[in-house]
């Protein structure tokens, strides 16, 4: 049938999107083709087949892949049916049941020479030169058949497939998963959506600030009404994380070995538990703590573990029953939240010091803001989405907004950071500044005039602060808006506002549920048949710069209405 | 542990055995003797041996092809205590199988190390405390109304707590201290028993269910007390 | 060891053929072509292995194709629903709506997995009509719902009973109450909203009031309520207008989008639009991030410590993502299991039907590869003493794991058996590398690489004349399989081992001698 | 239907074995020989232990169906319980009193050595390894394996065609389809143990094996 599909292609390419198998039907013509700027775009065709708009959510089936973790279920679930782990054990021999000896339980995994921390943990990582593809596709396809024998359950029918990706993954990655995806589960169509634009949808948004502190690497994307507009990445995220609270506890627990003993070394799934039980974040040191919540107990007064000693401080008592003797490590409370600092905040370094991929993640953040364009600053500075798997250590959220405030209370909106002669006009007017700050957060939010516009005009210097200029006609907008409008809360702007997510799944899932079509949708015949290439038949006009080259012709050129395309992913 | 309806306890035999918990606990080690309470049960084929003494509460039940040994120190069995097949108490019954009786030991601090019997306080269970099939037990004291599930290991100088289980092939290193209530599964995860803890009525149910698990072995088993006494 | 020593793997054609397919990949990819030959050749110590070796009896056979065909070149599809733990079978048209879990009694420990039972609470001295207070218990790690909080008025009906109780024992509202209630708030917001032209901004701090922070259920609900509406908002209400097809088709969402594009807001002006907003309100699924809920997780964490909160296992099978502590922790309803038939993935054939009667173990159809490919086994050929290191050498030279009973520079023979399933007679060649790759360079030599193997005709009088000299040696070769294999069949080695002569021949099979000489380790 | 009482004078040996080709250790320590019954061709090796003393005392349904008398424990043919185990029926608290359950074990089971099982009913084609222990009234389907060291917490069902494992234990992968085929007669007894391939296969026919037990 592949090659009925292929005919077909060459026959009407003008009707490529409406291909399925089946003969193209004339709603396909007629459906109109929107702005390729728009993320989620819509085709009539799929509704418009016969009994389309009767068809039922189970149709789908919603996928997010992760570089630890797969997350599969059906729309309209608030959480995933089943959340599978990339873990060395399940990536056994069928038939051999080691990990279920209670003796091989016991014992302390190593880790294998030459292998980075957690890689036998990882499905993928993005870069691809230490990446066997065959490898992620055997990975891939246990894990997927898994999902569909143990928990999916689904009768023989073939599923459409939505699936969450983080935007601008590398090509040979995508086409692998997508391989598995179409051969082994059969799937006639896959839908691509952007991990942070579901998240931004699971947030009850349309603009945010997407960060997504996840395993390999911090993600920061600006999302302004449901496009990606800027992104900022830092290897500060999970794995540093778990590496650095490894570190901590490598240390307390080699305290009171001699020194002739071998020294105590935790796996990775220890460091990762303990990390996940009792990790957490401080607030932000005491100094201009104007936005903290904190018993003063767990200050930072505690850096060091030795005043830990002192003051009754509470402490944890973790057990390793791994290790040889099994023991317990008394562990002071206020010490937990250390790898957190080191590895996410690094207060100690000064900021010239780091290299842009690896930014602490308060300045990651500030910087991203600081790129966007005025207005979508002030829109996405109040819709902060904090997600991803590190994101759950209590108190890090906290943190970071508090961390941001302080920054921007500070720098304001200003790219230059030294000023050299200039500092002290410079301070005058971030002092003038800070008091229309203070000035205007009496006021509150009240001002919905600013709010309400959304295309302002290019404002002062630091958008955040720019003082609300009263016109009449605003105020008469505003007062229509509240009477028949929707409520100025949903027009927040030009604060620091964390705003919580349900992570990217819900977010896959309720646009499932809406039966909301993403731009990127691929047919299987036409990716057995050309793989990502298929969008190609422009390759020499579309040359689209790309992070992860795979050869130009991916691109959303001219030909592509007649085509599937790969949107953001190009 | 299950909680289902059964009538009314001895509330007699409890009075009687607290005061007999006095006493065993401070039993000084008398020469080598056996005393045995007229209503223990002793099976065909349990064996008691060794030349210290060995006590036995009233009630308690030996199943066949158990084993005491107080070889190397004294053993008390509190009241109604039950061991069943093939458990072997005592300090020193361990040794023999150490290797193949439970190939985790490896893994697990040389339960010989700790189990100095310098202290020679021998082993005793507290009342109503079960002991099941296979299991090698050299532990100090185990508190009243604990259970040691089926094939484990308890190392010398063991105090376990009351109303502890032990769940199935558990290994308890040398010289642990478990705390009363505490649940061993899996292997290594610790648990606290919070409903056995909070509610009264649990572990009188509990207590009656033993209490009728002892007649009915008194109506299935034949005694060999006469043996022994 | 799970798998006793000696056992027999089978490498599926899936790999080489993936291998095969590999280069389009590699071209996208820009591996240079080279490296596919070295990728050919088949590598039983690469991490991809794990994924084609197989043991025999999970290999089936495709008659039409003429090949094996592993777990993974075929496609499952289900024939029944039931429940692990009752065994009873749920009709596929529920089994969605319950969420493919078992709607009967059957729940798991959250904490360590095993099935648990309801049982009572009741006072044996006196016992209550109702037999009640109930509660699940587990019968392992004793856990009880009571450590959430949660009792029973009935012993039935659990899963009803379960999803109106919270932790904690409150009352969990239904999902039509819910909605209600929803709806009811909302309008009060409007209204207060409108009364105040200030415009004061409704914060959640005003819906806080009622039990803390919303779950995550509620939240999802919320939101995909609020978008449900404001799409709504865009649509004639009558469903069966033409128009409604569209009703929530993404044209009109995406029209929404992009309403602020000029582009589009003429149109909109035409339908006078409201148009698609944020969500505003926790109402509507806007939750805005409130430190105190974080303080409030640190300082539970630093007052309860490790033993409260939950290990990843534990966090992974719960429902819901977000839970943390052991208080949060709900009993789990078992997941359903599934009958399932194989098919052949290349042409679709059935390899393999089970009767779909959950009772039944029989099979419809199945195609099995053990009865069209010999089936191999290896045996150490020596006296029982020596037997269990030469195992544990083979198994060094086989498998990347290292036994410390292993005896560097010493040789052991071994009987490789290899029996012929086929009607017609085969010819065996064998090879190896004369030093198996890994950190124990091992020799091995095959004494005799090629042979045949006569055809497997007439069963039966073989199996009684067989039924004789096979009991030779029979309980050690049971004390082997009961240890784990270590010792397996020490009798016979009758002749001497010679280059060159296959050892011994039976009607469908051969056996030939393998010498290895375990190599140094870099431990031992 | 035998009883191991029941015995005819075999030769001096390990076994004893039955007119009904019972083989019974002489080692192994059974009590309330009345209540129980093996298949025939069924192997008890030394130092297991059957429980037969803790018998139903209320009048139960006989599992062997013909029996008069109550039945503790019936074990199937071809069934081979090996060194070290015991087998003790299971009770429970029914109505405020103890009662012990009939416990009953299939066809062509092989429970390995060093166990303890108190399992409600083991079916047809089970393989047991070594240091199992089964709680009481667990229930086994047909053609199920049972990993080494596993612990079956009480009243688990394991349906038939899974591997089980664990502490506790759970169902961690299925038997493939051609699990239990062959050995026995079904091609390769031929060779037996001397073509270097023993005469059964887990889960399969346990005759071979039976066969070989001196």
């Amino acid at each position: 049938m592949s090659s009925s599909a292929g005919g077909e292609r060459k026959v009407s390419a003008s009707l490529g999107r409406s291909v399925r198998g089946q003969t193209p039907r004339i709603q396909d013509l007629a459906s109109t083709p929107e702005s390729p700027r728009t993320p989620l775009r819509s085709t009539s065709q799929w509704f418009s087949s016969p009994g389309g708009s009767f068809r039922t959510e189970e149709e789908y089936v919603v996928l997010e892949v992760g570089s630890r973790f797969v997350r599969g279920g059906f729309p309209g679930q608030s959480a995933p049916l089943c959340i599978l782990p990339f873990g060395p054990d399940e990536q056994r021999r069928l038939g051999d049941y080691r990990q279920w000896d209670p003796e091989y339980k016991m014992k302390r995994r190593k880790r294998k020479r030459g292998q980075e921390w957690g890689q036998e943990h990882e499905l993928y990582r993005t870069d691809l030169s230490k990446l066997d593809l065959g490898l992620l596709e055997d990975k891939l396809e246990r894990v997927m058949r898994e999902a569909y024998n143990k928990y999916f359950l689904l009768d023989p029918k073939p599923r459409r497939i939505l699936l969450a990706l983080p935007p601008r993954m590398p090509h040979p990655l995508m086409s692998t998963i997508l391989g598995v995806l179409f051969g082994s589960m059969q799937a006639p169509s896959i839908t691509l959506l952007s991990s942070p634009i579901l998240s931004t949808v699971a947030a009850g948004l349309r603009s945010a600030l997407v960060v997504d502190i996840g395993w390999a690497e911090t993600t920061v994307t600006g999302v302004y009404e449901y496009r990606e507009v800027h992104e900022a990445r830092s290897i500060r995220a999970g794995k540093m994380l778990s590496e650095e609270m490894a570190k901590l506890l490598n240390e307390e627990l080699n305290e009171d070995v001699e020194p002739g003993d071998p020294k105590i070394e935790v796996s990775f799934e220890e460091a990762e538990e303990v990390l996940t039980r009792v990790g957490w974040c401080k607030s932000r040191p005491k100094s201009n703590r104007n936005t903290l919540y904190f018993p003063a107990r767990t200050s930072p007064i505690l850096e060091e573990f030795e005043d830990a000693v002192e003051v009754p401080e509470p402490t944890v008592a973790i057990p390793f029953p791994k290790n040889t003797p099994p023991t317990e490590l008394i562990i002071a409370f206020a010490s937990l939240a250390k790898p957190a600092e080191a590895a996410l905040f690094a207060p100690q370094t000064a900021l010239n010091e780091f290299d842009d991929h690896e930014l602490p993640l308060h300045h990651l953040i500030y910087r991203a803001l600081l790129s966007l364009p005025m207005d979508v600053r002030r829109i996405c500075m109040s819709r902060i989405v904090i997600t991803g798997g590190v994101s759950n250590l209590p108190g890090l959220k906290t943190r970071i907004i508090a961390e941001l405030e302080a920054m921007v209370q500070q720098r304001g909106w200003d790219p230059v950071r030294s000023y050299g002669s200039a500092g002290a006009r410079r301070e005058a007017i971030l002092r003038q500044q800070r008091e229309n700050a203070e000035l205007r957060r009496e006021e509150g939010e009240d001002k919905v005039s600013e709010s309400l516009d959304p295309d302002n005009p290019p404002a002062p210097p630091s958008a955040g602060f720019q003082s609300p200029e009263e016109d009449p006609i605003d105020l008469k907008l505003a007062h229509i808006a509240l009477r028949n409008g929707p409520p100025p809360n949903a027009y927040v702007g030009g604060v620091i506002r964390g705003v919580e997510t349900l992570g990217a799944w819900a977010g896959a899932s309720l646009v499932a549920q809406l039966r909301i079509k993403g731009i990127v949708e691929i047919e299987r015949e036409k990716f057995l048949q050309h793989g990502l290439l298929g969008a190609s038949k422009d390759k020499e006009i579309s040359v689209v710069p790309q992070r992860q080259s795979m050869g130009p012709g991916v691109g959303r050129g001219a030909g592509e209405r007649a085509s599937w395309t790969l949107g953001v992913w190009a | 542990m299950s909680t289902q309806p059964a009538p009314a306890a001895r509330p007699s035999s409890d009075r009687r055995t607290s005061t007999l918990q006095k006493r065993t606990s401070t039993a000084l080690p008398k020469p080598s003797s056996i005393v045995l309470d007229p209503s223990v049960l002793i099976a065909q084929h349990a064996q008691l041996t060794g030349t210290h003494p060995i006590t036995i509460g009233p009630g308690a039940v030996l199943h066949p092809h158990s084993k005491i040994s107080s070889v190397l120190a004294p053993v008390v069995l509190g009241e109604g205590v039950v061991i069943y097949e093939r458990a072997r108490i005592g300090v020193g019954v361990g040794d023999a199988k150490a290797g193949d009786a439970n190939r985790r030991t490896s893994v697990l601090p040389d339960r010989g190390s700790g189990g100095s019997l310098a202290r020679g306080e021998g082993t005793v269970l507290g009342r109503n405390v079960v002991v099941e099939t296979n299991c090698v037990v050299e532990a100090s004291e185990i508190g009243e109304g604990s259970v040691v599930e089926a094939a484990c290991t308890l190392g010398r100088g063991c105090v376990i707590g009351r109303y502890c289980i032990i769940s199935a092939a558990s290994v308890i290193p040398a010289n642990t201290r478990l705390d009363d209530f505490t649940v061993v599964y899996s292997g290594n995860e610790k648990r606290i028993n919070q409903t056995m803890k909070d509610r009264k009525e649990v572990r009188q149910s509990y207590k009656t269910k033993h209490a009728k698990q002892l007649d009915m072995f008194r109506k299935l088993i034949p005694n060999q007390l006469a043996k022994w006494a | 060891m799970a798998q006793p020593f000696p056992y027999t793997y089978y490498s599926c054609d899936c790999y080489d053929s993936k291998v095969a397919a590999a280069p389009t990949k590699h071209a996208s990819q820009g591996i240079p072509p080279a490296e596919d030959e070295d990728e050919r050749d088949f590598d039983p110590r690469s991490p991809g292995a794990n994924y084609s070796l197989y043991p025999l009896e999970h290999l089936l056979y495709c008659e039409d194709c003429q090949q094996i065909r592993c777990p993974r070149c075929v496609v499952e599809e289900t024939l029944n629903w039931y429940c692990p733990s009752c065994l009873f079978e749920v009709p596929s048209s529920v089994v969605k709506t319950d969420g493919n879990r078992c709607t009967r009694n059957c729940y798991n420990c959250p904490v360590c997995s095993s099935p648990a039972v309801v049982t009572t609470l009741e006072d044996p001295f006196d016992p209550s009509s109702s037999g009640g207070p109930w509660l699940l218990l587990c019968t392992y790690c004793k856990w009880t719902s009571l450590e959430i909080g949660i009792e029973f008025e009935k012993h039935t009906g659990i899963t009803a009973q379960l999803a109106r109780l919270g932790n904690g024992g409150r009352t969990i509202p239904s999902h039509k109450e819910r909605e209600k209630e929803r709806e009811r708030r909302l309008e009060l917001d409007k209204h207060k909203s409108r009364d105040i032209l200030s415009g004061s901004e409704d914060s959640p701090t005003t819906d806080k009031r009622d039990d803390g922070p919303p779950s995550h259920d509620d939240i999802y609900a919320n939101l995909s309520a609020f978008y449900k509406s404001q799409l709504a908002a865009q649509q004639p209400s009558n469903p069966f207008s033409p128009h409604d097809i569209n009703f929530s088709s993404p044209s009109s969402f995406s029209r929404i989008m992009n309403l602020y594009s000029s582009s589009t807001s003429k149109k909109q002006k035409r339908e006078k639009p409201t148009p698609m907003r944020e969500a505003a309100s926790p109402l509507e699924g806007l939750t805005l991030h409130s430190p105190s809920t974080d303080t409030a997780i640190i300082d539970r964490l630093k007052t309860s410590g490790w033993s409260r909160t939950l290990s990843p296992a534990q966090k992974l099978a719960q429902m819901t993502p977000t839970v943390r502590f052991t208080s949060d922790l709900r009993p789990l309803a078992s997941i359903l299991c599934t009958k399932r038939g194989k098919r052949c993935r290349s042409c679709r054939h059935i390899l393999s039907k089970p009767e779909s009667k959950i009772t039944s173990t029989r099979y419809k159809i199945k195609l099995l590869a053990r009865n069209h490919i010999p089936r191999l086994s290896l045996r150490a050929l020596h006296t029982s003493t020596s037997a269990s290191a030469s195992a544990t050498a083979a198994a060094a030279a086989i498998l990347p794991f290292n036994y410390d009973s292993l005896r560097p520079g010493l040789p052991i023979h071994f009987l490789l058996h290899i029996s012929n399933p086929l009607f017609d007679p085969v010819r065996v060649t064998l090879a190896t590398p004369s030093l198996t790759p890994g950190r124990v360079h091992t020799r091995v030599t095959i004494l005799c690489p090629q042979f045949d193997v006569g055809a497997n005709t007439d069963v039966w009088d073989d199996a009684l004349s067989g039924s004789t000299d096979t009991a030779a040696g029979g309980l050690k070769r049971f004390s082997a399989s009961g240890e784990g294999g270590a010792g397996r069949g020490t009798e016979g080695s009758g002749g001497a081992v010679e280059a060159g002569k296959i050892w011994e021949r039976g009607r469908n099979w051969t056996s030939v001698v393998l010498e290895v000489v375990p190599g140094k380790d870099g431990k031992a | 239907m035998s009883r191991p009482s029941a015995r005819k004078a075999a030769p001096k040996g390990e076994y004893i074995e039955t007119d009904s080709g019972n083989k019974v250790s002489r080692r192994s320590a059974i009590t309330g020989t009345a209540n129980i019954t093996l298949g025939g061709r069924t192997v008890i090796m030394a130092d297991v232990h059957l429980r037969g003393d803790l018998h139903p005392t209320r009048a139960a349904p006989s599992t062997s169906g013909k029996e008069p008398i109550t039945t503790s424990i019936s074990i199937g043919r071809c069934t081979v319980i090996s060194t070290g185990s015991v087998i003790r029926p299971p009770s429970r608290i029914s109505r405020g009193e103890v009662h012990y359950y009939p416990m009953k074990i299939g066809d062509n089971v092989f429970i390995g050595p060093h166990c303890t099982i108190s399992a409600i009913s083991i079916s047809s084609h089970v393989h047991i390894s070594h240091h199992v222990t089964i709680h009481p009234f667990a229930m086994i389907k047909e053609n199920v394996k049972i990993l080494p060291h596993a612990v079956i917490p009480a009243n688990m069902v394991i349906p038939s065609g899974s591997v089980v494992g664990g502490q506790p234990a759970r169902v961690v992968g299925e038997v493939g389809e051609g699990w239990g085929v062959g050995g026995g007669v079904s091609g390769g007894i031929g060779g037996g143990e001397k073509g270097g391939e023993k005469g059964w296969v887990e889960g399969g026919d346990l005759r071979e094996l039976v066969r070989s037990v001196k």
